[in-house]
């Protein structure tokens, strides 16, 4: 129990720096000066001490939805697969909870972009759930694929087990379902070739546009909804797609998995510096990528068992 | 003898679908019906039957006499023109009729096959059904209609008597009362113009 | 006459949890109708006529209130006629549950053996000594999916439900494509049974497209009741799939699985029936209020109409499958059973359309939430984007009532999930299938496991709890550390913020019609007002789309198109042949007493060939004539 | 005895029609109601009741069919109370059409009653020839030229059922001698007769004239004109009363065909009414007026209740045959009042009816447009049920099942054209158009009214019960 405690709180924590590493990461890769890895902190703590502006053309959904767009997310947190072996873990949550919650996080973020009754907060919830809409199946399909690999459809359960018994007999399967699954990590977290969180501009936003009204407390909340989304995803890959280190003791077991971390958030970094952000017409290429792979990985399972 | 009855039976009809005179259609009309009524003496001589001699005499009565008379009053009356013109060619109602003889011939080849009796009879009888019919749409005046419809009776009778021997009286009664009442109607709707239809 | 079995009495309940509530709302609607007793007659008529479908216990008896249904429906629709086009939705709408009809009654009367009076049950025996069980099931699925809005019989269905007034569409929506579907438990499962695995496969793969094209629909839609039907559809073909997939089991012979799936299927059936309700009742509201279907024209009715809005709000996350809602549960279900079918070993047309069908409905749920998402957004946040829509006010207090209780309702669907799930058991059971109760709940209410092979577990409690304690310490914690607020507008880069800078609905789904316009063709009309002829500058400019149903266009018009001809050709042979009657007699008789000489009595192809030369000649030389 | 009281109203009826006073109207009227009461007397006595020997017999089913035709006679007559106020029509011509309504009624009353082919026909003859000045009675000329056509085309299509009767009785005469003209009597000998074919070749030639008589395919547009050209009660007429005459001569011609051979029966008839159907609802799609609209769609009854009848259902047919009877001449006697703005336009004729009686009259039409295509609780929807059930039944015992079961889905594809056309029909009449107001008389009213009644008198579970023991 105390290591599930920990783990929860050490995700929680780590959620912020992996943020500002695959910026400082990328900075290096640029040649500048990195950030350092405390950045996101920094803009938290700012953030809280600034008084909030409230929008006079809002409802009381601006007033809620952040609240309600981060604790789903702090709940899934408590929902993710054991990092040390023997550690409690909870089981009575599947994938499609974890997805649901995700999705229940995103449809409040798209209706406050929508409660500002500025242009750019409708542009951003439609670009959104354009997205969503197209990341969800592919979600779904991976998912499934994984917990037919692993025998659970228990998320928890799924991690424990994938460690137990590599799917080697799927390794195809596996492997498109990997693939998909990162896709999706870069596409849902607001990534480089879907968004750039990075820029103001009206091109190519979509998560900063629904955001684009919030100030003080509540641009806090939403930014670490989404550093908490990320190391959802992150942790999530790193349990499902990089099955091993459970066995080790503790200690050992929570290094392996930090770097793991950094690795996955190494990738997407190194990932968003060789890519260009994509147009928007241009995104269901990627992303129908993402649901013919989890397509494929579902199929080959189904049909050639590999 | 009933044969050669049957014969000129359906010779006058023949001859009344090739006509292209309103006369010589009623002068047609009335030896066909004559035909039937003596057809119906004859054979009602035959078989010694009351009811049927009665029917030939009010047959040549009324039909081969009364019907013919009473139209060429009305024509007369109404100045229907003389002439009539066929609505088929002629080449083509040649070689109409014989296909119709052929067909009904045909089509009776079972029936001869069933009963002996007056097979043939039922043949001659949808024939000059099928003539009667051919005699009606020819025209397009209303006068040889009516003529092709009182042929078409003609036809009924014929065979009402040659195929079944005749008909209880009270039908044969029945269907002359009403041929009067087509007569009343006909004359009823008898109207100075709009003599085409 | 009646039956009144567990089956019955469930869709009973369905049907008068449903109508309560309309009930209500219907009478705070009422002033808003001008003919109130024809409006009234009907409605009645109406929710009786669907109780008389569920409990009839013969063909005769269901065949009657099936139709009366119809008609009621059909005069519903008619109430308040604006215009050619609810003439023309009123038409469509009855001449296809008519077709739809046609079928059922064949179905029937195959299957009754001319006898209208049998039951259910005995009719098993006929439907299994039938030398084409195919056809009945087709002829069955025909009807009743007809009357559901199955894909390709589901075009009907956006134009009667907006056509109607509210609380009827919300009738028609949430509570009559229900009944349809009852009659599909109750035929499948009491005269057609059992399945050939083809069924289940082919209701599925119709189920998944359903689902896909409603969604689809739903989100190119402007008119907030037709965004709503065409949900409907979706929510339809999720619910087939769900059977389809209970179907399947069964022909495999897995039946606990097949009972959890068909459980999952009910449940989602009351799930769509109170969701849809509401959201009707809630576009109703709307519609009362702003006199406007078109959602373009709402906007900001958060602040005048807070009750509505917030009922909106919960009916559309429930229905979009958000965690912890009802209709997240039945969702799970249906894609746990969906799971339960990886051991599937023989099949290789399973193996290719389940795959298809879970892929049809994740994506259907993603399409679903940003139709929500549009359709709450649009017509509740921002600024007012009309008149109306500024001087719309709550609505009163009887339909406020009504669409509160809805909200209950799904509340407790929610809430009291296990007791529903009982209680939907129990209808499987009675139906000669395995209680699956106990496997779902083995420890406690808390938790609801999936019957799949190591299937997954869900708590909607624990989640709604957790979601419920962590959302109250955030707010506390903003209320405790006190954070000071301003008031200003928003930022519109300089400029004012004014309801036309906002993001439109034909916005909105601009992107996902730009996406799908191989489906969409949508056809769009831009006016310009260019300035000084240059291309880009232009003071005034405007952008319409439409979107016209593919299979609408494909199937429907079609149809109407070769009646059409066949019609005109028939009317010119019809007027052609008046001066020619007794040729016409002629030939006619020639020709029947030719064939019966034929075919009755000795057959042979010369004197076939014979007759038609004969009757060729005939029609040339008498009917058609010479040409002048 | 019986038969002079059946046959006393009529011949009083054909006497007054000569006094040239104001008040015979009444009087004629009167008459007309007064032929209810001997065929109610009659319909309680124990069947079958010999009126005139073997000749005239009544036995259930023509009492049925008598009754029912002089219901829709006497609604016809209320009718007539106020047909002046919508078609100008002149006294002389209003006597004249009693006269021969009385002649009418005498040969229905005979051809309906008659256990005797040839007394069937005679009165079925007597009643086509007095409908002729019955068209006529409208002095335009197109009634002129449509009494002339019916003159002609009736004439021969009687011809025709005669030279079956003529051909029938010859096939059994040879052992029934002259009694084989009696139905009951060839009915039960049947099987015996040595020649069927003949006798089926007497029943197709019989069939094709009573068929060309309703109206059926090719003479479909035929019959619709007669009827345009017509007043309106007289369209009544031939849809509710003539063609009873008509349909329960072949009601008893193909009970005895079906003994012979009942394959060659119903095959015949199945084609001959779904060519029928298939023409007449392409017709009705296009139909713009409403006489033509209600003809069609008798036309398109009469084809369905002989087929209900040939596939084994007389239930069927005769709750279907009562249903239409009662329901088109209702609907044609109401065409006075809707073609009150002309006779092409549909849209808007069932608006602008005010007060109680318009209010009556829009319900009572509205009802009778939906009852027309079957839907519930009309009767017509209970003996569809029931008789494309006999079909289906038929389908499943022959050798071409799914042939026949594809045959009966495209006659159902088909009467849904017709039922896609009324519903537009009907939603236009009520929702399109300007409303203008429009008067409604007491006489067309009482005669809805009626036939309401005897509507849902036809649904009392005493009526169903004794039409399912007919035959």
């Amino acid at each position: 129990m105390i290591l599930y405690l920990l783990t929860v709180v050490l995700l929680i924590l780590i959620a912020p720096i992996l943020l500002s590493y695959i910026k400082a990461t990328k900075m290096v890769l640029f040649f500048k000066r990195p950030i350092s890895l405390m950045q996101g902190y920094r803009n938290f703590t700012k953030l809280l001490k600034k008084e909030t502006i409230i929008s006079e053309e809002t409802s009381a959904i601006t007033r809620y939805a952040p609240f309600l767009v981060l604790s789903p997310l702090l709940v899934t947190v408590f929902f993710l697969p054991p990092i040390v072996g023997g550690a409690y873990y909870v089981s009575f949550v599947d994938a499609f909870t974890i997805t649901g919650l995700i999705s229940l996080s995103t449809f409040f973020l798209m209706i406050l972009g929508l409660d500002s009754a500025s242009a750019f907060g409708g542009m951003g919830s439609s670009r959104e759930s354009f997205i969503s809409a197209l990341v969800e199946p592919a979600m779904v399909l991976t998912i499934f694929s994984v917990s037919l690999m692993a025998d659970n459809l228990g998320v928890g359960q799924a991690g424990v087990n994938l460690v137990a018994h590599f799917p080697k007999e799927h390794m195809a399967s596996y492997l498109f379902a990997g693939i998909s699954f990162f896709i999706l990590l870069i596409a849902e977290n607001g990534r480089i070739p879907v968004d750039n969180t990075e820029t103001h501009l009206e091109l190519t936003m979509v998560h900063e546009a629904m955001i684009l009204d919030l100030t003080g407390v509540y641009l806090a909340i939403i930014e670490t909804a989404s550093s908490i989304k990320f190391v959802i995803f992150a942790s999530l890959f790193a349990s499902l797609f990089m099955p091993f280190g459970l066995e080790f003791i503790a200690p050992i077991a929570f290094v392996i998995f930090v770097l793991k971390l950094f690795i996955i958030a190494t990738a997407v970094a190194i990932f968003e510096v060789n890519t260009a952000k994509l147009r928007i017409f241009k995104i269901p290429n990627l992303l129908g990528l993402a649901i013919v792979f989890a397509f494929l990985s579902l199929i080959t399972f189904y049909v050639l068992g590999a | 003898m009933v044969d050669f009855l049957i014969g000129l039976f359906l010779a006058s009809l023949i001859a009344a679908l090739f006509t292209t005179r309103l006369y010589g259609l009623l002068f047609w009309y009335s030896m066909n019906s004559l035909m039937l009524g003596l057809l119906a003496l004859g054979i009602g001589i035959n078989i010694d039957d009351k009811a049927m001699l009665l029917t030939g005499v009010v047959t040549i009565l009324i039909k081969a006499i009364g019907i013919p008379y009473v139209l060429k009053n009305l024509s007369h009356k109404f100045n229907f023109a003389r002439q009539i013109v066929s609505g088929i060619k002629m080449q083509y109602s040649i070689m109409l009729v014989p296909i119709i003889l052929v067909f009904t011939f045909y089509l009776s080849v079972p029936i001869v096959d069933m009963i002996h009796t007056n097979a043939n009879y039922v043949a001659i009888s949808i024939s000059s059904l099928f003539l009667s019919l051919l005699l009606i749409m020819e025209h397009s005046d209303v006068v040889p209609k009516i003529i092709g419809f009182l042929a078409l009776e003609n036809s009924l009778f014929l065979l009402g008597t040659t195929a079944t021997n005749g008909m209880p009286m009270l039908v044969e009664l029945g269907i002359f009362f009403d041929l009067l009442m087509a007569i009343v109607v006909i004359n009823l709707l008898f109207h100075k113009e709009e003599m085409k239809i | 006459m009646f039956i009144f079995d567990t089956l019955s009495l469930v869709f009973v309940a369905l049907i008068l949890l449903g109508s309560l509530p309309n009930l209500i709302y219907s009478t705070g609607y009422l002033p808003h109708i001008e003919r109130k007793g024809y409006y009234q007659l009907h409605y009645f008529a109406f929710i009786a006529s669907m109780l008389g479908v569920v409990v009839s216990a013969n063909a005769l008896v269901f065949l009657f209130f099936w139709e009366i249904m119809s008609l009621s429906s059909w005069k519903l629709i008619l109430t308040e006629v604006e215009g050619k086009s609810t003439i023309k939705a009123a038409r469509f709408y009855f001449l296809m549950t008519h077709f739809g009809f046609v079928f059922l009654m064949l179905f029937f009367l195959i299957v009754s053996d001319g006898n209208l009076e049998l039951d259910f049950g005995s009719m098993q025996l006929i439907a299994s000594k039938f030398a084409y069980p195919s056809l009945l099931f087709f002829f069955l699925i025909l009807g009743l999916l007809s009357k559901a809005g199955a894909v390709p019989l589901h075009v009907w269905l956006p134009y009667a439900h907006p056509a109607a007034p509210s609380p009827a569409s919300a009738l028609m929506s949430g509570v009559m494509l229900k009944v349809a579907l009852y009659g599909l438990l109750r035929f499948l499962f009491d005269v057609l049974y059992p399945w050939p695995l083809e069924w289940g496969t082919t209701l599925l793969i119709i189920g998944s497209l359903t689902s896909l094209v409603g969604i689809l629909y739903a989100m190119g839609e402007h008119d907030i009741k037709a965004l709503l039907a065409n949900s409907s559809i979706e929510n339809i073909g999720i619910i087939l799939i769900a059977f389809a997939m209970g179907m399947i089991f069964d022909t495999l012979k897995l039946p606990y699985l097949s009972t959890f799936s068909f459980v999952a299927a009910l449940f989602h059936i009351f799930n769509h029936m109170g969701f849809k309700s509401l959201l009707f009742m809630g576009a109703g509201s709307v519609l009362h209020q702003t006199h406007t279907k078109n959602i373009e024209k709402f906007g900001g009715l958060i602040s005048s109409m807070p009750v509505t809005a917030f009922v909106f709000l919960f009916a559309a996350m429930s229905i979009t499958a958000l965690p912890p809602t009802n209709g997240f549960l039945s969702e799970w279900m249906i894609f746990q059973s969906m799971l339960g079918s990886s051991h599937i070993t023989d099949d290789i047309s399973l193996k290719l359309s389940i795959p298809f069908a879970i892929f049809a409905l994740a994506m259907t749920s993603g399409l679903a939430i940003a139709t929500f998402v549009k359709a709450f957004g649009i017509t509740f946040l921002g600024l007012h984007r009309s008149t109306n829509a500024k001087h719309a006010t709550e609505v009163n207090f009887l339909m406020k009532t009504g669409m509160v209780l809805s909200a209950l309702y799904i509340a407790s669907l929610m809430l009291f999930a296990p007791f529903y799930l009982r209680f939907f058991d129990d209808v499987f059971v009675s139906l000669g299938r395995s209680s699956i109760y106990a496997k779902l709940f083995p420890d406690g209410i808390l938790q609801m496991h999936s019957l799949s092979v190591h299937g997954g577990i869900v708590s909607p409690l624990i989640l709604f709890g957790s979601l419920v304690l962590v959302t109250g310490l955030l707010l506390l914690a903003y209320r405790v550390f006190d954070v000071k607020e301003r008031f200003y507008h928003t930022w519109a880069c300089g400029y004012r913020t004014a309801p036309n800078t906002q993001y439109t609905s034909t916005g909105f789904s601009g992107i996902m019609r730009r996406f799908f316009s191989w489906l969409y063709k949508p056809q769009e009309h831009i006016v310009k007002e260019t300035l000084a002829g240059h291309e880009t500058k232009f003071s005034d400019a405007s952008y319409t789309v439409h979107i016209k149903p593919l299979f609408e266009v494909s199937l429907y018009e079609s149809a109407k198109r070769l009646t059409y001809i066949i019609s005109y050709w028939v009317y010119r042979l019809g007027h052609f042949e008046q001066t020619r009657y007794p040729a016409m007699i002629f030939t006619l008789l020639l020709f029947v007493l030719f064939s019966y000489r034929i075919f009755a009595d000795d057959f042979s192809w010369q004197t076939i060939i014979i007759e038609s030369i004969m009757m060729i000649m005939s029609v040339k030389i008498l009917i058609i004539g010479e040409k002048k | 005895m019986m038969l002079t009281l059946l046959l006393t109203p009529a011949l009083f009826m054909f006497l007054v029609s000569f006094l040239r006073n104001e008040n015979a109207k009444y009087l004629l009227a009167l008459s007309s109601f007064v032929i209810l009461f001997p065929i109610v007397d009659l319909f309680t006595f124990v069947k079958p009741y010999a009126i005139l020997g073997t000749y005239l017999v009544a036995d259930k089913l023509d009492t049925y069919v008598l009754l029912v035709s002089s219901i829709v006679g006497i609604g016809v007559t209320l009718a007539l109370f106020t047909m002046d106020k919508h078609v100008t029509v002149s006294p002389k011509a209003y006597r004249k059409f009693y006269r021969f309504f009385a002649i009418f009624w005498i040969g229905l009353i005979f051809s309906i009653l008659s256990n005797h082919m040839g007394i069937y026909w005679i009165g079925l003859e007597l009643a086509t020839l007095s409908t002729v000045y019955m068209i006529k009675t409208n002095h335009t000329p197109a009634a002129h030229k449509e009494a002339w056509n019916y003159m002609i085309v009736g004439a021969i299509a009687v011809s025709l059922i005669l030279f079956g009767i003529i051909l029938m009785y010859a096939s059994a005469k040879p052992i029934l001698g002259e009694e084989a003209m009696q139905f009951d009597l060839l009915l039960k000998h049947a099987k015996e007769i040595p020649s069927p074919f003949l006798f089926e070749i007497g029943f197709a030639i019989a069939t094709i004239g009573m068929f060309v008589k309703m109206g059926f395919f090719p003479m479909n547009l035929w019959l619709a004109n007669i009827e345009r050209s017509s007043f309106y009660p007289v369209a009544a007429l031939f849809s509710g009363i003539l063609e009873s005459a008509v349909v329960i001569g072949f009601f008893r011609f193909s009970q005895i065909a079906m003994e012979v051979n009942y394959n060659n029966l119903f095959i015949f008839v199945f084609i001959y009414t779904i060519l029928t159907i298939f023409i007449v609802s392409f017709l009705i799609y296009r139909a713009k007026d409403f006489m033509r609209l209600f003809s069609l769609s008798g036309i398109e009854h009469m084809a369905l209740i002989v087929l209900f009848w040939v596939s084994g259902s007389p239930f069927a047919a005769l709750l279907h045959f009562g249903a239409h009877a009662f329901l088109k001449p209702a609907l044609f006697l109401s065409t006075g009042v809707l073609e009150t703005n002309g006779k092409f336009k549909m849209a808007g004729a069932l608006r602008g009816y005010t007060g109680k009686r318009g209010k009556i009259f829009l319900f009572l039409v509205s009802l009778f447009l939906l009852a027309i295509i079957s839907l519930p609780p009309s009767p017509m929807f209970f003996s569809e049920l029931y008789g494309f059930g006999a079909m289906i039944n038929t389908a499943k015992g022959s050798d071409h099942m799914l042939g026949m079961i594809g045959a009966v889905l495209f006659l159902l594809i088909l009467l849904s054209i017709i039922f896609y056309r009324f519903v537009s029909i009907y939603q236009s009449m009520r929702y399109e158009g300007e409303a203008r107001s429009r008067k409604v008389y007491a006489g067309e009213l009482f005669a809805l009214i009626l036939f309401a009644v005897s509507l849902v008198a036809l649904m009392l579970p005493n009526t169903l019960h004794y039409l399912k023991t007919v035959i």
